[in-house]
């Protein structure tokens, strides 16, 4: 399988990258880990005019708490987030998702990035973006903006992103007392896309749940914000009653399609069984278990 | 098929870029069109056929080389994506003649079959031992999940895994 | 895959009728870049640059009218063939004229055939739903502008 | 000390040292001066009428030479080409494709980046017609027949039964206890990590080299000889380095005839190497059997009868690899390892748009579908009697006093002992505990269940007079020659593709001759210098090609004797052969090693005995071999999401006099995980217009080391009586027998709530289905 040409730039700075991509009004396509990219490219179902490689650019690669965030750039591996004890510590769901995405090796190329802008529902990362309440920072013609996650996927392939936007920084907001958060992935065999995905995190204060973000992976045309499932949760005492409640509406947003990895609605109810998994670990991380 | 009767003068195709990287300690240098894959310069360009091609679809891990130390998948990288960079393979293991403990363990406890994804496996296998120099089976089994073997069932490859890892922490040839 | 729908406009059945049958209005309601050239008065060829966001490419093609049945009925097939697959169409389209509205009801039966069909099929539904929804959309909304 | 390496002997491989330095020399490796390459255009329909090739933009890319069509391909007649089952297929179509994938038309390019841009340009119009994906519709009246090329306008290609019809309906009517089932073993692909490709030139002088990915080199050598009407001394077939086989390197697929052609009409070497989705595709598949079974027994659990009626879907034309008496190979050892008095099968071809094929995935000829149905049938009814399923195969295996035993369906198994291997896997496991273990969990709510297969395999085609490849009778073959200093050559027309043939060969000759296994050369797969055979597959080197090595050997130590004699200043008559030396009867210190012979037999041998030490043997079994074994599985059920975890696998495997233990132990780890694999992840599937599902790695998944359990092996040995050395085969036993030990486990976790059966790949919403039908999730 051999891709079709392309232009190939590797900018050293960002608004080279942005300058590029404008000039090629999207038929270009940035290349960060190209796990994704690459192998679509080579059964011709892209024929991009352009690539940008943005591994050239300094200061993109990162994992650190700043400010009120945990900021992490667009061209960290996703091993290196797997690796990273400050995930391991203070963001398990990070380090959830990341050991399951794919296989080991597609992970030390693979870019956090890249992940969360490729647009595959299938991909892990968003949801846990959706259930963490992250926002990400885009670089474009006219500077830096930031677009939360929740208003990020637009449709299949389709992010906020204009053409002419990258994405530098993923900032997730820094974890307090009494947060927890999870990521249950259901899969046929180990690197496989999920058959589905749930992602969680919860905010407890003595003992209720203060606030709860939940993220639900390949069951529509993006990764869904199940925010009716996270609403029912505030103010209720964490606990079986309450998750199953969370479940049963993040059940019913789901839209899955039947296909190789599953019926439609076996995927449904997963989406109710992993909920509630991933609540009660959540829940455990909150109350500083593991 | 009269247009076949004769080779046609070198063909304009492109877009090209230059293209430096050390492999296996020597530099290397060549032209070559951008969307020329690592995988096919290594075997192609530097006839380095050690490095093999099973997916096309980053799954096999056959293809398996490091890049500046890291196991990745050579048919999903560019070539210019090594642009200054250090590439290990699989020819690049034995030093001065001397096996190296993954290629050792892999011949002692009967780590592969048909030897197709072996070049993969122990480079998977190298790195992992680079990070986790006494991994457990578990993590072993996790390590090269991406790298799929037809042949062995894997119970053999856990085991020369573990081998090379003794021997390289008894103080054996790194 | 079958597909349907309807819609009701503001306009006569006459009106309505030939604007089916007229291959410019017809290509006006496509969104993805591409053309066409008549061939004779039932049959069309061009090309369309179709996909979901990056993942698109071009398919050669062509578009017949194989049933007409003024003022109500019609049948139209299209073919087109590209990125190692291809697409076959047979939509049918009935008018039915009630109080000066004209209630436009179609359905199409789309076969995807070849690379797409085979390693798209987990995201290929919704696009194709997406795509013909747009398309009568479109001329929904020339009908009643027009 | 120098080691023999001889029988039993665990030693090293010898192929491992270039395979881990990544000189191994698979077909991409081939690198000739000129070379071209060649890429194949593909059908995206499943059927459909081709109204034109348009070649003028492809032949505008820069660096492609020439486009090749099946037009092209008419005027020399090699438009078409028979299958080993005597159907024929197409090489490129002229008017018509049959399915998604198939070879359209072929791009040769002066590198694989231009061929394959040479590809995307070529312009293809095609009508679609209706497919028939299912063979059931396709039997029906009105489908459409897919085979307009044929004199009979129907979809049915064969029928083919075995056994007495009457006899077993009356036996199953007479049964207390009967039951039926329907099994669905899906269509399978064998995906060897290495795709097929190969290289094709010619020399100056006209002669054909190819470098193929091929398990038969001879085979094809002469089907190419008689298709391509090539005289057979100008082909040379070389099998190099072959990255797996399984079986899915038997065939001849229409890519190596192309670039023949290809090679030939540009005057240049040409390679065409597949790409995973190609092989996927178009390659052979395994499988794809709809099979209904009936099976009964008396209340006392003895078993009666066994009747199996099974629809084939072989695709578009039948090119299955089996020996051409048998156009469902060896599915008649679906008896498996009971004495059943009456049997019958009867199997029906039939053609759908789908790609041709059914060949063995790692096993002999449909033994696996043969073995599933009968472990599958057995413990369905176990459970209906009530009997624990282990107790009920030790009350009905043929008891090993009937050895040799001949089957209902007329198979003589040679040597069989299948209570002892049953009980030793049952003690390593602890199977009674287990039993304790599931009540307890079953009271707690828990799902595990236990499965056991005890299946018998039939390997080593073949006796000539029953086995053929297109009127190539399947034997093997060995040639020995042992230099002046005692080293050797050994040659055979068997290839190996990972089972170690350079290191187990060498041990049998090392045995028989007294020569360490290191001192003796291992050569296969080049049809210039090796002495003609059937290739390997079915698990038939070591019965076939092993015997002979066995019996080339013994040649050798005939005339070794005479010359041993006239250095001892002996008589022959008192040489013996022992501790791998001719010595003096009683006198054992008075001998000659081979290697003195071998000097001798060039510089000192009996005057009017001829010079040099060399012997061939063509070996034709006097029957087939039977290995056997038991292996019981035990698994874990997720009720929540219908996950399976394999827990534990015990696997006892009987394969006649072990040549090296490593290497056996190798083969089964191997074969277990493509039963595995089968039983849990594999399955190709087409959706309503023929669109292959799962056409790339990202959907068709193949264990990875993660889920693979951590297999446990052991083993009991009953040689096989009519094999040199008694050894049977054992490559493929272990796929043969997985599959059934995890459904029947999986289905034995369940069968308190009244499930019977789970079709194959068992995955999780399977289960899951099952447990919400049950009222048990």
């Amino acid at each position: 399988m051999i891709p079709p040409r392309f232009e190939y730039f590797a900018p050293s700075t960002l608004d080279e990258a942005v300058e590029i991509l404008g000039r090629y009004g999207g038929e270009a396509k940035v290349l960060a880990g190209g796990q994704s990219l690459l192998p679509v490219m080579k059964l011709r179902l892209a024929e991009p005019k352009a690539l940008v490689d943005i591994n050239r650019i300094p200061d993109l690669a990162y994992i650190r708490e700043d400010g009120g965030w945990l900021r992490i750039g667009a061209t960290t591996r996703m091993n290196d987030v797997n690796d990273s004890n400050l995930a391991k510590r203070r963001y398990p769901i990070l380090t959830d998702a990341a050991s399951v995405i794919a296989d080991p090796l597609v992970r030390n190329m693979g870019t956090v990035g890249g992940n969360i802008s490729h647009g595959d529902p299938a991909n892990d990362l968003p949801a846990c973006m959706l259930a963490l309440g992250a926002q990400f920072a885009v670089r474009g013609p006219k500077g830096t903006r930031t677009i939360p996650a929740a208003s990020f996927y637009l449709d299949t392939f389709t992010t906020a992103l204009e053409p002419d936007e990258i994405l530098t920084e993923i900032q997730i907001p820094k974890p307090r007392t009494g947060q927890g958060n999870a990521y249950e992935k259901l899969e046929k065999r180990a690197g496989d896309f999920p058959i589905v995905g749930v992602a969680i995190n919860l905010f407890e204060s003595g003992r209720k749940i203060e606030s709860a973000g939940i993220g639900l992976t390949a069951v529509g045309p993006t990764a869904l914000h199940a925010k009716a499932a996270a609403d029912s949760l505030v103010g209720q005492a964490p606990g079986d009653a309450a998750f199953r409640r969370a479940a049963e509406l993040a059940m019913q947003i789901a839209q899955p399609v039947s296909d190789l990895r599953g019926p439609a609605e076996y995927k449904r109810a997963m989406i109710g069984v992993l909920a509630q998994r991933a609540l009660r670990t959540a829940s455990k991380r909150a109350g500083g278990g593991a | 098929m009269d247009e076949a009767e004769a080779m046609p003068a070198e063909a304009e195709v492109g877009p090209f870029a230059r293209v430096r990287v050390t492999v296996n300690g020597a530099p290397h240098e060549a032209e070559v069109e951008t969307r020329t894959l690592l995988v096919h310069f290594i075997r192609d360009v530097l006839h380095l056929t050690g490095t093999h091609i099973g997916c096309d679809t980053t799954n096999c891990g056959a293809c398996t080389v490091l890049l500046d130390g890291k196991a990745v998948k050579s048919c999903t990288i560019l070539a210019v994506q090594a642009e200054g960079r250090q590439v290990r393979t699989v020819e690049g293991l034995a030093e001065d003649g001397k096996l190296h403990p993954v290629q050792e363990g892999f011949v002692e406890e009967h780590g592969l079959q048909c030897g197709f994804c072996t070049p993969g496996m122990m480079m998977t296998t190298v790195a992992l031992l680079a990070k986790n120099p006494n991994p457990s089976e578990d993590e072993i089994r996790h390590a090269i999940a991406g790298n799929l073997c037809r042949c062995t069932g894997y119970v053999n490859i856990v085991k020369a895994v573990q081998y090379a890892a003794q021997k390289s922490r008894g103080g054996g040839s790194k | 895959m079958e597909l349907e729908g309807s819609f009701t406009v503001r306009a006569p059945r006459d009106r309505v009728w030939s604007f089916f049958m007229d291959p410019y209005a017809l290509s006006s309601c496509i969104s993805d870049p591409h053309a066409f050239e008549v061939v004779d008065e039932n049959h069309f060829k061009g090309w369309v640059k179709a996909g979901v966001a990056f993942i698109k490419g071009t398919f050669n093609g062509s578009a017949a009218i194989v049933e007409r049945k003024p003022p109500d009925h019609a049948r139209i097939t299209a073919h087109g063939a590209g990125m190692g697959s291809a697409f076959d169409v047979e939509s049918t389209v009935d008018l039915s004229e009630a109080g000066g509205d004209t209630t436009v009801r179609w359905k199409a039966n789309v076969v995807l055939n070849g690379t797409i069909a085979t390693v798209g099929a987990r995201l290929l539904k919704g696009t194709i739903d997406k795509k013909s929804n747009e398309f009568f959309e479109n001329a929904r909304k020339k009908l009643e502008t027009a | 000390m120098t080691v023999l390496g001889g029988i039993g002997q665990p030693i090293k491989r010898k192929e491992d040292a270039r395979f881990i330095r990544g000189k191994g020399n698979y077909v991409d490796d081939v690198q000739l001066p000129g070379m071209l390459y060649l890429d194949i255009v593909r059908s995206p329909y499943a059927h459909a009428l081709i109204k034109y090739i348009d070649i003028e933009k492809a032949l505008k890319v820069p660096g492609v030479l020439a486009v090749i069509r099946g037009k092209d391909l008419e005027a020399a007649k090699l438009a078409w080409m028979p299958t080993l089952m005597s159907d024929k297929q197409m090489v490129l179509p002229i008017e018509r494709v049959m399915f998604q994938g198939q070879e359209v038309a072929a791009v040769v390019a002066d590198s694989r980046y231009a061929a394959a841009d040479g590809v995307a340009a070529v312009q293809v119009e095609y009508e679609a017609m209706e497919p028939v994906v299912n063979p059931m519709k396709a039997l029906e009246k009105d489908a459409p027949v897919i085979r307009w090329d044929k004199e009979n306008k129907t979809n049915h290609i064969w029928h083919w039964e075995v056994g007495d019809r009457k006899a077993t309906d009356a036996a199953l009517k007479a049964s207390d206890v009967t039951v039926t089932q329907d099994l669905y073993i899906p269509r399978i692909h064998v995906s060897s990590i290495e795709t097929c490709g190969c290289v094709a030139a010619f020399d100056a002088m006209g002669k054909l080299t190819v470098w193929m990915t091929t398990q038969a080199p001879h085979a094809i050598r002469t089907v190419f000889a008689l298709v391509a009407g090539l005289p057979e001394q100008k082909i040379r077939i070389i099998s190099p380095d072959i990255g797996g086989g399984f079986g899915g390197k038997v065939p001849v697929y229409p890519g190596y005839v192309i670039a023949v052609v290809a090679a030939l009409k540009t005057g240049h070497p040409v390679k065409w190497v597949e790409d995973r989705t190609e092989n996927l595709q178009s390659d052979s598949f395994a499988r794809d059997y709809h099979i209904t079974a009936e099976i009964g027994a008396t209340k006392g659990g003895k078993l009666t009868a066994l009747k199996v009626k099974t629809i084939a879907d072989h695709g578009y034309t039948d090119a299955a690899a089996n020996p051409s008496k048998f156009p469902a190979g060896l599915f008649h050892i679906v008896t498996g390892s009971y004495p059943f008095e009456k049997a019958f099968v009867e199997v029906d071809g039939v053609y759908t748009n789908k790609p041709p094929g059914g060949i063995a995935y790692r096993c002999s000829f449909r033994v696996t579908e043969a073995a599933y149905t009968i472990e599958r049938l057995i413990d369905i009814l176990a459970g209906k009697l009530g009997m624990d399923p282990a107790e009920f195969r030790m009350k009905n295996f043929i008891p090993q006093q009937a050895f040799p035993y001949k089957s209902a369906l007329g198979w003589e198994y040679d040597s069989g002992n299948y209570g002892p291997a049953l009980r030793k896997a049952m003690d390593i496991i602890g199977y009674e505990s287990l039993r304790k273990e599931q009540v307890e969990k079953r009271k707690r709510g828990e799902l595990m269940g236990i499965g056991i297969s005890s299946f018998t395999e039939i390997v080593g085609a073949g006796p000539s007079h029953t086995f053929d490849i297109l009127g190539l009778k399947m034997f093997d073959s060995c040639e020995v020659r042992i230099h002046p200093t005692g080293k050797a050559i050994a040659r055979f027309g068997t290839k190996s593709q990972g089972q170690g043939h350079e290191t187990t060969y060498a041990q049998i000759l090392a045995e028989e001759l007294g020569i360490p296994a290191e001192d003796i050369a291992v050569e296969e797969g080049d049809t210039d210098t090796a002495p003609y055979g059937l290739g390997t597959y079915a698990s038939r080197s070591t019965p076939t090609a092993g015997a002979a090595a066995a019996m080339a050997a013994r040649k050798i130590r005939e005339k070794a004797k005479l010359i041993a004699a006239h250095l001892l200043e002996v008589s022959p008559g008192d040489l013996e052969w022992k501790d791998h030396k001719f010595s003096v009867k009683g006198l054992p210190s008075k001998g000659k090693t081979m290697q003195e012979i071998a000097f001798a037999a060039y510089t000192n041998h009996p005057q009017g005995m001829e010079a040099g030490l060399e012997a061939s043997d063509y070996y034709d079994p006097p029957n087939l071999t039977f290995p056997f074994g038991s292996y019981i599985c035990v698994v874990d059920i997720d009720k929540e999401t219908g996950e399976v975890k394999v827990r534990r696998f015990v696997a006892v495997d009987d394969c006649g006099t072990i040549i090296n233990p490593m290497i056996v132990e190798g083969q089964i780890h191997g074969g277990l995980t493509m039963g595995f694999a089968a039983a849990m992840l594999e399955e190709i599937q087409y959706d309503e217009n023929g669109n292959i599902q799962g056409g790339t790695f990202m959907d068709y998944l193949l264990p990875t080391a993660v889920e693979t359990p951590k297999w446990e092996t052991a083993k009991t040995t009953t040689p096989s009586p009519h094999h040199p050395i008694g050894a049977k085969g054992v490559g493929e036993s272990a796929t043969v027998g997985a599959p059934a030990a995890i459904v029947n486990a999986v289905v034995d976790a369940l069968s308190h709530l009244g499930v019977t059966h789970i079709d194959i790949p068992i995955t999780p919403w399977k289960v899951w289905s099952l447990l919400q039908e049950k009222g048990a999730a």
